[in-house]
């Protein structure tokens, strides 16, 4: 009982973190079929920018904003720069996120030295709450009601506002949203900002679990990838399902047979892309 | 044009290779397996306008089966070089129908999919691959015709000739029908099958094919290092021999034998000059990406020429009617 | 094409302005080890590729090849031990008997891959005389193998796989560090024997050596009346314990065992003070748990937590309070870690080795024997090697206290000297 | 014996796409050397007819035979093996290759040299030859060695057929082979199709009634997925309903 439930709070820790990475993922892909692999390299530059300045004396919320917006900048250079001149080409966007992955991760390797760190939590948040026989840390709780709370306004701005109407008629139809008058090039240009700073957001917040190191974005760019394939490419939803699956399987996986983490990850990855490779939430002919 | 480039270039790094001092003897031997690597991703993704990112998979499996076979059970190298390219061989019939059966991006992350399914078991199964450890003390062949293989300049011989041999026959095989089948699955999938070709077969062969020359590659890697790691399945290994594909330019098979060669020197100068290797790999897929669209290629041989090669742009994008085709599952 | 060639301008701008802003991000950075890193990584690179380090001394130059990871997870704890024998060889004006000393340094990233690589440029291009170094234990049994079948002398200062010194080692092959199973002899002991803890958890990686370390430890507290209750291997590296924490019953045991390293090794000591571990049963390391590197950002977590180790900088000998003060000087102020004290005693071995081949390292049999024969007192007391050509080193108890300006550090409560791999309560 | 065996019979094919029936129970039955075709306003489901029958989709009930053996459920390619030969109302050729090499993938097909993996494409004789006379007979000998993508559009139907064609099907089915072609073409195009050999049973989706009454002796009409009439073109020439729908609304 009481395992089941440090496990399950556990994996909702991480769904978060995944929530925040695979939104935007999924969302850019839906709209523009961009694979975006330098995702989890915006995350940790973001996760990296706020720890610095979290050491360099700033306070814990500066370091979210510093970091967020770093992220932020970073998306925007990459779409701006790149992704803009290679629009209608699928392949050549992809090879060239894989780049700008492998640019960023080693230069964040070249600025702060391999040797992992670690955010500090907020000072109000550090400590552990008791939950009847067990205790658990108070800054978790907070992040995974942070996730709830981010994941609620997303909906309301995708299901709602006048501008996630817009949105979700690009990612429907994109010629027919452009024969509307709707400026694809535009939303998507917002789109990919926003998914690169929710991914700095994450970097940070889960700068203080997870820690930051070279290495963590690849790991949450995979785990992303899979959430997006099992919640559905371009479905918001579908993300935040996929992502408190995958925090769940992972953190119980870890704690039952920790070997085969791995396995219990990929395994449903695998079957969902072979019998429904448009995902659990997504449509047909997507991919 | 291919069999003219390759063999020249295979001759002159031959000549070069015995002035040179040992290390760079090895370093040639290991570009030399780079680039057959390269070359045979390049049946996918130049020919069915598959993009793998978990060619890895492959080429660390062959290592490992060799390695494990020999050092665990002390094997005869010969024998386990062989069970290392058939174990190899056998993975890509597993992976292969399932992959297939996705197209464009899905295939991407599919493949990448499997090959990290392979890494974590390497990485996890300690007790057989030593896990990060590796596998060190992986014997070669004593020797293969008087040739004492133990000796760098007659190890770097004997990889000539053996990448020699796997480049004709598969120059000759592309060049054939299947190679015009292949075209032709990447260009019109639904028209190819309505002439009475079974397309999802052919991309199981090719997929397969692909998979068993990276196998010998892996194999010829182990054996030169007598040491196999978790580098050899790892997803950098994947990216980089799919930057030889792109930066050589996809459906040449010397192009990317080329960029692979090429790119493992550029691999060795760079760890030696600075520590940033990875960053200058990062460079080079964007401008590759940016400004070669056809790969080095592009700079010698005139697009729409035959044997020019096939644009990035129709990488990963069926032809007319795959999506039909797709429809109905295959 | 012009918009291209622009947009290739801007690229580069970009890229430049990019890893600016970076360096800029990590110039706030807590450890003044940062600097010290900075620094040696220049050093590091100038001499990559065998530039000669300057002396006036007269003979043949003899070289040296380290190998040690300077990027990759590794980069702190390689860029230390570099450090440390720079240090040392600095110190004694990087010439014995009269030869020259060249250190050529190259970087194994801790890839086993790369490191084998680096191995063969080391000797077949850069013509060393001998090899030392490696942290990564993968990369140790991979440059060792090389080494053996080369016939080329190699001293291990770090890396602590066990079987390299074991009864299948080759004669080429020494280490001055210890062994996985060394550092676990004397605490597991320790803890059953002398502090009366029966019932422990035991963490760590989930790699050869987590295995080795583990394994070690547990032999050692049950054969002195302990038992391990929980055994738990994390993924290397560990993000986040609290699926594992949350695993273990507290009813159950009295003590946690832990080998973790690095950033891991931080997160784990905070970790088990929020999951309501600490203070409670008590914590027990092997030496690389409470590293002095990594001590001072592990913050009141840490206090209490006993272990053994074969050097900190507390101890009170001439031959440390030297080093201690040559290392200040250089890093300005810091005290010196386990890996930079690894770095500077296997200078003073390779030193003392060549002193008695009296410089002649040509005739690799004469050399061997020196290496083997040396004796000598370092900042960790006294150093000898046993007939495998694993050191014998002193183990010492410490516990983690903080001192009157509030800074943690080890206080050393006992002593077990002479600790061979098959040491024996 | 045999020859009384029709090469193709359709019986009661029905296909829905979601609640939309697209195809409602077509029957449709061609004897050897026939040549019969398929007439109906835009959207009456002819060219869904072709794709049932050919395999890209899914049968939803009905039976398609070929030859007398039933391939309701088998692939695209068995089909094509067993004697279908398919064109596409939208060109469907490999763009990149050479006109030469398009034809050869259909010629080393029938000639099974498709199989020989170890010669070198040029030295396929037979499948050479054979593609060869093909492009003789069209009158693109010339332009062989050029990519498709450099034919005229005209010239790219005629390969179409000639894809078709050479794989030496049972029979062939042309879905509006003269969409689009100018008079000239056209008459081309008929003239192609004239000289097809007389024991091969042909097939043909077409708009323009000249054309296809001029080829044709038996002719089925497609309504809103159903056959609203089948018989000779005399008869249908008379049928009240077909002129209602189809010729009336032409004539307008």
């Amino acid at each position: 009982m009481n395992f089941a439930l440090v496990q399950t709070l556990n994996g909702l820790t991480i769904g978060t973190l995944l929530f925040l990475t695979a939104s935007g993922l999924s969302v850019v892909f839906g709209l523009m079929r961009i694979l975006n692999l330098s995702h989890g390299a915006m995350l940790l530059f973001g996760g990296y920018v706020g720890m610095s300045v979290q050491v360099a004396g700033g306070s814990f919320l500066l370091a979210t904003l510093s970091g967020v917006a770093a992220a932020a900048i970073l998306g925007w250079i990459v779409q701006r720069l790149f992704l803009k001149t290679l629009m209608g080409s699928t392949f050549r966007q992809v090879l060239l996120t894989l780049g700008v992955a492998f640019v960023v991760s080693d230069s964040i390797l070249w600025a702060w030295g391999g040797t992992p760190r670690a955010l500090e939590p907020p000072a109000s948040l550090q400590g552990s709450v008791s939950l009847g026989s067990t205790v658990y840390p108070t800054y978790r709780l907070a992040l995974i009601g942070l996730g709830l709370v981010s994941a609620l306004v997303l909906w309301q701005v995708w299901e709602r506002s006048l501008w996630g109407a817009k949105l979700r008629a690009c990612v429907d139809d994109r010629p027919i949203a452009a024969a509307q008058g709707i400026n694809v090039g535009a939303v998507f240009a917002v789109v990919f900002v926003i998914g690169a700073a929710l991914a700095g957001l994450a970097g940070v917040l889960g700068g203080v679990v997870l820690g930051v190191s070279v290495g963590l974005d690849f790991e949450m760019q995979l785990l992303a990838l899979v959430v997006v394939i099992i919640g559905g490419l371009g479905s918001l939803s579908g993300a935040f399902v996929g992502s408190m699956l995958v925090g769940l399987l992972d953190s119980f996986s870890k704690a039952s047979f920790p070997s085969l983490a791995y396995f219990t990850i990929f395994a449903p990855v695998v079957i969902i892309l072979i019998l429904r490779p448009q995902g659990l939430f997504g449509r047909k002919g997507v991919m | 044009m291919t069999l003219v480039v390759v063999v020249a270039g295979l001759l002159a790094v031959t000549l070069a290779g015995l002035f040179m001092d040992s290390y760079w003897v090895g370093v040639c031997s290991q570009a030399l397996m780079m680039g057959l690597a390269a070359m045979a991703l390049d049946v996918l993704v130049g020919w069915c306008g598959m993009a793998s990112l978990g060619h890895a998979a492959y080429f660390g499996t062959a290592g490992y089966v060799l390695a494990v076979l020999t050092t665990r059970w002390g094997v005869n190298p010969w024998f386990a070089a062989l069970a290392g390219v058939a174990a190899a061989t056998f993975l890509a019939f597993l992976f292969g129908p399932l992959a297939v059966r996705t197209r464009g991006l899905a295939f991407l992350t599919v493949t990448l999919a499997f090959g990290q399914v392979i890494w974590g078991l390497t990485t996890k199964w300690r007790d057989v691959t030593g896990g990060s450890d590796g596998i060190a003390g992986v014997p070669r062949p004593t020797s293969i015709l008087g040739l004492p293989l133990t000796d760098q300049r007659a190890f770097f011989l004997f990889t000539v000739v053996i990448v020699a041999i796997m480049v004709l026959v598969l120059v000759r095989v592309m060049r054939g029908p299947f190679g015009l089948q292949l075209r032709g699955v990447r260009l019109s999938e639904l028209r190819l099958r309505s002439l009475g070709y079974n397309a999802n077969g052919l991309r199981v062969a090719a997929f397969v094919i692909s998979a068993s020359l990276v196998g010998v590659a892996g194999v010829m890697f182990t054996f030169f290092n007598q040491f196999v790691g978790t580098n050899t399945v790892d997803w950098r290994l994947s990216a980089q021999i799919l930057l030889a594909v792109v930066v050589g330019g996809p459906g040449t098979l010397w192009g990317p034998f080329v960029a692979g060669f090429g790119l493992f020197f550029v691999q060795i100068f760079a760890t030696d000059l600075t520590e940033r290797w990875t960053l200058i790999l990062g460079l080079l897929y964007i401008l590759a990406v940016l400004f070669l669209p056809r790969g080095i290629v592009s700079l010698v041989v005139r697009r729409k020429k035959t044997g020019s090669g096939v644009d990035m742009d129709h990488v990963l994008e069926a032809g007319d009617g795959a999506s039909a085709a797709v429809e109905r599952g295959a | 094409m012009r918009q291209k060639c622009a947009t290739l301008l801007v690229l580069v701008g970009v890229l430049l302005v990019f890893s600016a802003l970076l360096t800029a991000c990590s110039s706030g950075d807590e450890t003044t080890t940062s600097a010290a890193v900075a620094t040696t990584a220049g050093e590091v690179t100038a001499t990559t590729g065998g530039d000669t380090t300057t002396t006036a001394a007269s003979g043949t130059p003899i070289k040296i090849g380290v190998l040690n990871p300077t990027t990759g997870a590794q980069t702190q704890n390689g860029t230390d031990v570099n450090n440390g024998l720079k240090l040392y060889f600095d110190s004694i004006g990087n010439q014995v008997a009269g030869h020259p000393i060249e250190l050529v340094f190259e970087d194994d990233a801790s890839n086993p891959q790369q490191g084998l690589d680096r191995a063969r440029k080391l000797v077949e291009q850069d013509k060393v005389d001998f090899l030392m170094g490696v942290v990564h234990s993968g990369v140790a049994v991979g440059v060792a193998q090389y080494a053996a079948q080369n016939k080329v002398p190699y001293i291990i200062t770090c890396a602590g796989a066990n079987a390299l010194t074991g009864v299948k080692r080759s004669p080429y092959i020494f280490r001055t560090s210890e062994t996985n199973a060394q550092r676990n002899l004397v605490i597991g002991w320790y803890a059953a024997s002398k502090l009366g803890l029966k019932n422990a958890a035991l963490f760590s990686w989930d790699f050869v050596a987590g295995a080795e370390h583990m394994a070690a430890f547990k032999a050692s507290f049950e054969a002195a009346g302990g038992k391990a209750v929980y055994e738990t291997a994390t993924p290397l590296p560990t993000s986040d314990f609290g699926p594992f924490l949350s695993t273990i019953d507290k009813t159950k045991i009295d003590s946690i065992y832990a080998f973790y390293a690095s950033a891991d090794a931080i997160r784990f000591v905070q970790q088990l003070q929020e999951f309501g571990f600490t203070p409670g049963e008590q914590v027990l390391d092997q030496g690389s748990l409470t590293e002095d590197e990594i001590l001072p950002q592990m913050g009141d977590a840490a206090l209490g937590i006993i272990g053994t180790t074969c050097y900190t900088w507390s101890l009170d000998n001439p031959v440390n309070s030297t080093f201690v003060d040559q290392y200040a000087a250089v890093a300005d102020g810091k005290k010196p870690g386990w890996y930079v004290y690894q770095g500077y005693l296997g200078g003073m071995v390779a030193a003392a080795a060549i002193e008695g081949a009296r410089g002649d390292v040509s005739d690799r049999e004469a050399f061997l024997t020196a290496i083997a024969t040396v004796k000598l007192e370092g900042p960790g007391g006294p150093f000898a090697f046993d007939d495998q050509g694993q050191a014998i080193v002193n183990q010492y108890v410490a516990v983690v206290e903080k001192d009157s300006s509030g800074t943690l550090y080890h206080k050393v409560t006992d002593t077990i000297p002479s600790v061979s791999q098959n040491w024996k309560p | 014996m045999a020859e009384r065996v029709p090469v193709l019979e359709i019986e009661g094919l029905t296909k829905t796409f979601g609640g939309l029936k697209a195809v409602d129970g077509f029957t449709m039955s061609v004897a050897p050397g026939e040549r019969h075709g398929i007439l109906g306003p835009n959207g009456a489901g002819k060219t869904t007819v072709y794709n049932l029958v050919c395999g890209v989709y899914d049968v939803t009930t009905g039976v398609v035979k070929v030859k007398g053996c039933d391939v309701t459920r088998t692939s695209i390619h068995k089909r094509s093996q067993l004697g279908l030969g398919r064109t596409f109302q939208i060109t469907n050729l490999f763009q990149e290759m050479t006109v030469l090499e398009n034809v050869l993938l259909a010629t080393t097909m029938a000639t099974g040299e498709s199989r020989s993996y170890f010669r070198l494409v040029r030295s396929l004789s037979k499948a050479t030859e054979k593609a060869e006379q093909e492009l003789v007979d069209l009158g693109l000998a010339d332009l062989a060695s050029i990519p498709v993508s450099e034919l005229s559009y005209g010239q790219q139907r005629q390969l179409e057929v000639a894809l078709a064609l050479a794989l030496e099907p049972a029979v062939l089915m042309l879905d509006e082979p003269t969409a689009g072609l100018s008079q000239a073409e056209t008459n081309a195009m008929v003239q192609l199709i004239h000289r097809l050999p007389s024991n091969l049973a042909m097939v043909m989706i077409e708009h323009d009634l000249d054309v296809i009454f001029g080829v044709v002796e038996q002719m089925t009409v497609m309504h809103r997925g159903k056959v609203i009439c089948s018989g000779s073109c005399d008869l249908v020439r008379q049928d009240p309903t077909v002129s209602e729908v189809y010729l009336g609304q032409s004539s307008s």
